[in-house]
């Protein structure tokens, strides 16, 4: 299992002397997009247990999701001279000037989780289009198979204008979509917030009283879904398929009340990352891509996955 | 007969409940001095309002100039030629006097000549004989007084063919009184036609030609300040005769028991100040404006911390901290500020008037309200409050009218050490009788007043003893107010 | 001619009278056009379903009327909600009494309002400042009590409360109602609350009629602070979640609400009744938009517009002058 | 008794030099602390690079020093940075000229600031409500304008005033000390500037004396809407993409940077010198917090307690009384 958790904390932190001979010192520059919430929290942790383990360092800076402040973030992380950059963009397009100032300080730079377009090394990520079509899939499945499903779909989204949001939405709607008896009932954007699709999915419910599944771009905004489900005494009706792996949700599949999730570990991607940082500095090379994996957990395999003291499902793909 | 300047017909205005001017008909002359009284809500300030484009009327006509006018912004009336100082002072007071004396003269896109400037602003306040404020100074770090003196210049800074004065002597002593009236006469000469409010009855007879009287909103009359005299405008303002003779009292002071004492108190305006109040005495302090006199009292009550000396209460030294604990100690004060320091414009009459905080206002934690506004309409009645009920905004009572909120706010408070600085500033003829009154039957009662004012026969009228001040020392002292009504102008000015 | 005088008389009585009821006839207009808008809106379930959720921002909304009242701000009440729903969640899922866990955390809010409330009283700084700065840092805070992560599992007696019901009627609204009722009568009828409208109104003229403005300040604060408190931990007992990024922007609702509930930013003027409205038609909204299906986007812009509509037609209806 | 007069009056004297110069020294005081936390901090290419970093907020706090000087403030810059950086990178990738681009861009951002500013003055609105109105209201637009994806792939002749040089010098920092000089003598020497502080420090009196204080008003909000499209549109260029989501929160941050400058939020006081000083000032306090590794969670709690600390320092030194 992967490390990660509350306990690993933010330990490079605490105001200590810069390292001024960073050149026989392994110091890894982490960028990522927020650290306000777990998930971007766990591929960090990952990240950073697994730098320390290899006897480096890893700096890291929030970008409190502004864009802005992630291009400061990354010239000062080069300021203070890293080895390498581990990246998590807050927008793919957005980071060029943090790119171009890595490059002309010649440091490698890996992506990870989302994309970054500019002289990087690699990008270390998921599919989230397929993703959205795992769940999709079984979203079918649940509603009678293909070509019989039938019923109204709930989809509460992510963030406006993100990427990972339009990916999700697309590979889910491209397979729900094509069933003819489904209509999907796309939710108010809730910011991958939990407190959000509650508040929404209040309001729908009484528009939609009928409605046989709900799809959460998320597993936190499909738990608030589910709250509110049990509130009106739904919840057994009402199938839930979402995506991430959070280890609440997987109890829920177990206890029956949700349906579906798919995985996107974030340890593993951490660590993932982390280690293709180190090769980069020690001159390996990289295919353009690097899919951490996925795979879509159910009510039969869930509890494979369980493990409460992880927030997040582990999940590495067998290829590797 | 003279041309009209100004000629305002059948002008009509309501307020919520109220009719405050009822087809008003007021004219003026061209070089003529003009004076407009009435009791306090007459609708003096309101006709005023109107005719500078402050409100708007329900209905009427003014002729300004020869041409139908209807102003709908001060600024248009300012561009036609008239300028106002308002009864409450309207200063930026974090801007210097300069600027000042030119708000509202800047052009939005022109650019600012500093030199000039203070050159045009150095010269106005030389031709009304007041160099002694210095240009750049802060208006913020001016006393009341001299405030009142930028606004004059202001006024005058503005070239203008009316102006409007709307009570600008009631914090100006005697020898500001009389630059005032040397730049009215100024002005008159050079064609400028004024209107003149005020309270204070003599001064009508000093500077004006022509009087016009308000009650409850109608003009009672309109005459010859020749052709009229003092009781018979008083009469015209109250409706009815206000028995000549003053009030009378006979002073019970205790020159035994000094109540509160200062000794030796220096701040940074007053220096070395001794002063004694005795049980049952009413002590006046006179001086020119910014001599000092709000800067003691400032300390009595603990709102200044003097820099050297020490206040006994009773014979016992006290460290007042805050007015607060000025106010446990059984010391009330009447500020010379009344909009900014006496009242909340924005709450009733009862809350303003209860404001201080009192055991006997509350039962068992809860405010016992209906009996509050009991005592608060008792109140109202006594000091004749203009209003429709205790309910009414303070912000929409006439400026005398708030005075009188403030006074009875320490009257149901029931201290006994009062400390009074300019207490009937606007108030009118009939309600400051009615002050008086109070004073004395405050003292009578035990109690012991000091009353900062810069209308000194208002001192002689009611005082025991009288200080005056200058530069912020106590140069003189009256026990004989008979001799003090000979000198005491002089004394003030000349500080001896 | 007379007459014209009497009849405008009577149309200045009447906007006085207006003036007074606005707030509720505004409300009943959104009612009725939301009524109109979906058959859906005027239900039981739905109308307790706007209270429910309009609960958290509700009980945050009447301590920042408070605030607003002595001419204050208080940006950090949803960072404190956060703050005080991480405390009580970490402590009941280390097993400790559910009251208890609730006391400590109100406790937390409290100090919070106290800080506030010193430095924008005694301190002297203005409020905006003071509780922009609490409000970044006290988030901070919430974040590394936890290092980030949710707390889930809570106890059934803790998520009863934000969750329950009586009959029908969410238990949280109840609560809502109660503590507004709580605080109305304080505002009116004791002196605390008249030194609140005092202090808003004039802070000098309050200081040297002997009231303690400072004090004043510092309660209202701390009134803020322990029902931000309170929200944040009804807020992680309705979601069975404790969340470090809850509330977060909630102090715009609230701000909102305040003033659209007729409560003068410069303080002084206004009160708790218009809040609770003010909240309600903020609700109101908010679920019309989503009954009849208006994209989020669009939701944004027409409610920007509402807000300011609504405004200028009080005003307007109120006849007051700027 | 003469001596401790006189050394009292050095005293004050001293005091009064140092409230002059009061934020220059706690700005050389932050900079000597962070030279000794890292010596990367005080080389060229870090101090060139805070200053391209401050420029776009930089820029947004100009504006907003104006609004706040006649005692308004502006919560939308943020949205109207966003809406601006997205028309222009819209029409840029349009093929429209870039000059015409920036120009239709900046009209957007002026059209908002007169929204902005009409009601905020002639609609007899608190600025804060009307702002915090648009902010929603313009953000959502901004998102309808391409259903929120980024707009990228912009010509190199638009992309150069974000990213380019003079020398090292960072062209966007040369522009922000542009226009800070321009608002300045604006300020200083012309009658707008002097009927600002008019406004700000007694609305009705200047109202009584002829400014046209709603057009005053007005011109304030337009100038900082102005100026936060010019902001978007640099921050676009800086970026080389057009995103919806830009400039989130910059609102606060310009606040603070206002604050921190000396200006007063109850306007009338303060200006644009300190203005400038306070962005590089919390510019400084970011930068080192990143050179010396501290954890994001950390660095919210010291900047709360830094602004808070720098404002109480500063009021005890300056001896202002409460
Ligand atoms: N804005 C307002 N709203 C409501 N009532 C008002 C308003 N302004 C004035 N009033 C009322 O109109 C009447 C006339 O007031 P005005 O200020 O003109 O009196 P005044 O003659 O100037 O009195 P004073 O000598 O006390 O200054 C008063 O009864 C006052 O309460
Ligand atoms: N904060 C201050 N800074 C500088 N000078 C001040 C300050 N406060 C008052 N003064 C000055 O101190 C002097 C005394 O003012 P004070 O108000 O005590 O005079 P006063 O006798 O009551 O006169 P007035 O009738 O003008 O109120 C004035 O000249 C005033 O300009
Ligand atoms: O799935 C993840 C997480 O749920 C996160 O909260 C939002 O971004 C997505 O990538
Ligand atoms: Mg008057
Ligand atoms: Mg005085």
């Amino acid at each position: 299992n992967n490390v990660s958790t509350p306990a690993s904390n933010s330990s490079s932190s605490g105001g200590t002397n810069s390292t001024s001979s960073n050149s026989k010192k392994l110091v890894i520059g982490f960028s990522q997009v927020t650290l306000q919430s777990p998930f971007y929290v766990s591929i960090e942790n990952a990240a950073k247990a697994e730098v320390v383990a290899k006897g480096g360092q890893v700096i890291t800076t929030d970008a409190e999701n502004d864009i802005q402040k992630q291009n400061n973030d990354v010239q000062d992380l080069i300021t203070k001279g890293v080895n390498a950059l581990i990246i998590d963009p807050v927008n793919p397009q957005g980071i060029a000037p943090a790119l171009a100032a890595a490059q002309k300080a010649k440091i490698p730079v890996i992506a990870v989780d989302r994309p970054a377009e500019g002289p990087i090394v690699t990008f270390v990520g998921r599919d989230n289009e397929k993703m959205g079509e795992l769940a999709g899939q079984e979203a079918v499945k649940l509603l009678g198979g293909q070509g019989h499903a039938k019923g109204l779909v709930i989809e509460i989204q992510g963030a406006a204008g993100d990427k990972v949001m339009m990916a999700r939405r697309d590979g889910f709607d491209k397979i729900v979509g094509a069933e003819s008896g489904v209509k999907i009932i796309h939710s108010p954007y809730c910011d991958y917030i939990r407190s959000k699709a509650v508040a929404a999915m209040q309001d729908l419910i009484q528009k939609y009283p009928n409605v046989s599944l709900v799809y959460a771009h998320n597993d936190d905004m499909a738990l608030g879904a589910l709250q509110v489900l049990k509130q009106y005494h739904l919840d057994k009706k009402v199938k839930i398929v979402s995506i991430d792996g959070l280890t609440e949700d997987i109890k829920a599949i177990m206890d029956g009340y949700a349906n579906a999730t798919v995985l996107n570990d974030p340890q593993y991607e951490g660590k993932l990352a982390a280690d293709t940082a180190i090769g980069a500095i020690n001159g390996k090379t990289y295919p353009s891509y690097i899919d951490a994996g996925t795979t879509l957990v159910t009510s039969t395999n869930a509890s494979k996955y369980y493990n409460p003291s992880n927030v997040f499902a582990s999940y590495e793909p067998a290829s590797k | 007969m003279n041309k009209d300047i100004l000629s305002m017909k059948s002008v009509t205005k309501c307020f919520p409940g109220m009719k405050a001017l009822d087809n008003v008909d007021f004219s003026v002359c061209y070089g003529e001095v003009h004076c407009l009284i009435g009791a306090n809500g007459a609708g003096k300030s309101t006709l005023m309002k109107i005719l500078t484009g402050v409100y708007s009327r329900d209905s009427g006509e003014i002729v300004f100039k020869g041409n139908k006018v209807n102003f709908s912004s001060p600024r248009e009336a300012r561009q036609n030629g008239i300028s106002i100082i308002h009864q409450e002072l309207s200063l930026v007071d974090n801007l210097s006097v300069a600027e000042n004396i030119f708000l509202g003269q800047n052009n939005n896109f022109k650019t600012v000549n500093w030199r000039h400037l203070y050159n045009e602003s150095r010269s106005v306040l030389q031709s009304i004989g007041m160099s002694t404020i210095y240009p750049k100074e802060l208006v913020s770090n001016l006393s009341i007084g001299h405030r009142q003196i930028v606004e004059l210049a202001k006024a005058v800074a503005l070239d203008a063919k009316l102006i409007v004065m709307d009570e600008p002597s009631a914090t100006l002593s005697g020898a500001e009184y009389a630059t005032l009236v040397r730049v009215i006469r100024d002005l008159q000469r050079k064609g400028v036609s004024i209107i003149y409010i005020t309270h204070r009855l003599n001064e009508l007879f000093d500077i004006g030609d022509k009087v016009t009287v308000l009650r409850d909103g109608k003009v009672v009359a309109t005459q010859r300040l020749t052709d009229t005299n003092h009781d018979e405008l008083v009469f015209q303002m109250i409706g009815k005769k206000v028995s000549n003779q003053k009030v009378i009292r006979n002073s019970q002071v205790d020159a035994q028991r000094a109540v509160l004492e200062a000794q030796s108190i220096s701040t940074k305006v007053i220096k070395q100040l001794n002063i004694k109040l005795h049980a049952g005495e009413i002590l006046g302090l006179y001086g020119l404006v910014g001599s000092g006199r709000t800067e003691l009292l400032r300390v009595l009550y603990g709102i200044d911390q003097p820099s050297s000396g020490r206040v006994l209460l009773n014979g016992q030294p006290v460290k007042l901290k805050s007015p607060r604990a000025a106010i446990k100690k059984g010391m009330a004060l009447v500020p010379e500020n009344r909009k900014l320091q006496g009242v909340i414009l924005g709450l009733n009459i009862w809350m303003n008037a209860t404001v201080v905080p009192s055991r006997d206002f509350v039962k068992y934690g809860f405010l016992r309200i209906s009996d509050i506004r009991k005592q608060v309409g008792g109140m109202m009645k006594r000091l004749n409050i203009k209003a429709s009920s205790s309910n009414t905004l303070v912000g929409n009572l006439s400026g005398g009218n708030q005075q009188k909120v403030v006074l009875s706010k320490w009257l149901l408070k029931k201290t006994s050490i009062f400390l009074l600085d300019e207490p009937t500033q606007g108030v009118d003829i009939g309600a400051k009788e009615e002050i008086y009154r109070l004073i004395y039957s405050l003292a009578s009662s035990g109690n012991s007043v000091i009353v900062a004012s810069s209308d000194h026969e208002e001192l002689i009228h009611l005082c025991d003893r009288i200080l005056v001040f200058y530069d912020g020392e106590i140069v003189k002292e009256f026990i004989d107010l008979d001799e003090a009504s000979a000198k005491i102008l002089e004394s003030a000015v000349v500080g001896r | 001619m007379g007459v014209g005088i009497k009849s405008r008389i009577a149309t200045l009585r009447l906007r006085e009278q207006f003036k007074k009821y606005n707030l509720a006839i505004l409300l009943i207009v959104f009612i009725i056009v939301a009524s109109s808008l979906s058959n859906k809106f005027f239900t039981i379930s739905n109308l307790f379903n706007i209270i429910q959720q309009s609960s958290v921002v509700g009980i945050i909304t009447l301590g920042m009327t408070y605030v607003i009242l002595v001419a204050g701000i208080d940006l950090s009440v949803g960072s404190t909600a956060a703050f005080s729903g991480m405390v009580s969640t970490i402590l009941i899922s280390q097993h400790l009494p559910v009251i208890m866990s609730i006391v400590v955390a109100i406790f937390a809010g409290a100090i919070i309002g106290l800080i506030n409330g010193w430095f924008s009283s005694y301190g002297g700084l203005p409020s905006f400042i003071v509780t922009l700065a609490t409000m970044v840092a006290v988030r901070g805070a919430t974040f590394i009590l936890t290092n980030g992560t949710p707390i889930y599992g809570l106890s059934s007696g803790f998520t009863f409360i934000g969750t329950g019901t009586i009959g029908q009627f969410p238990i949280s609204g109840a609560i809502w109602i109660i503590i507004t009722l709580v605080l109305l009568i304080i505002s009116k009828y004791t002196g605390y609350g008249r030194n609140l409208y005092a202090v808003g109104g004039n802070p000098e003229a309050s200081y040297l009629s002997g009231i303690k403005v400072n004090f004043v300040v510092l309660i209202a604060f701390t009134i803020s602070g322990i029902l931000s408190a309170f929200a944040g931990i009804l807020l992680a007992s309705w979601l069975t979640v404790g969340q470090p990024t809850a509330a977060t922007g909630v102090e715009l609702n609230a701000i909102a609400a305040v003033v659209l509930g007729g409560t003068s930013l410069f303080g002084g003027k206004g009160g708790i009744l218009g809040s609770f409205i003010g909240v309600l038609l903020m609700a109101v909204i908010t679920n019309i938009f989503n009954l009849v299906g208006l994209g989020s986007y669009y939701q944004s812009v027409f409610m920007g517009v509402i807000i300011v509509g609504a405004l200028m037609m009080n005003k307007y209806l109120v006849g007051e002058k700027s």
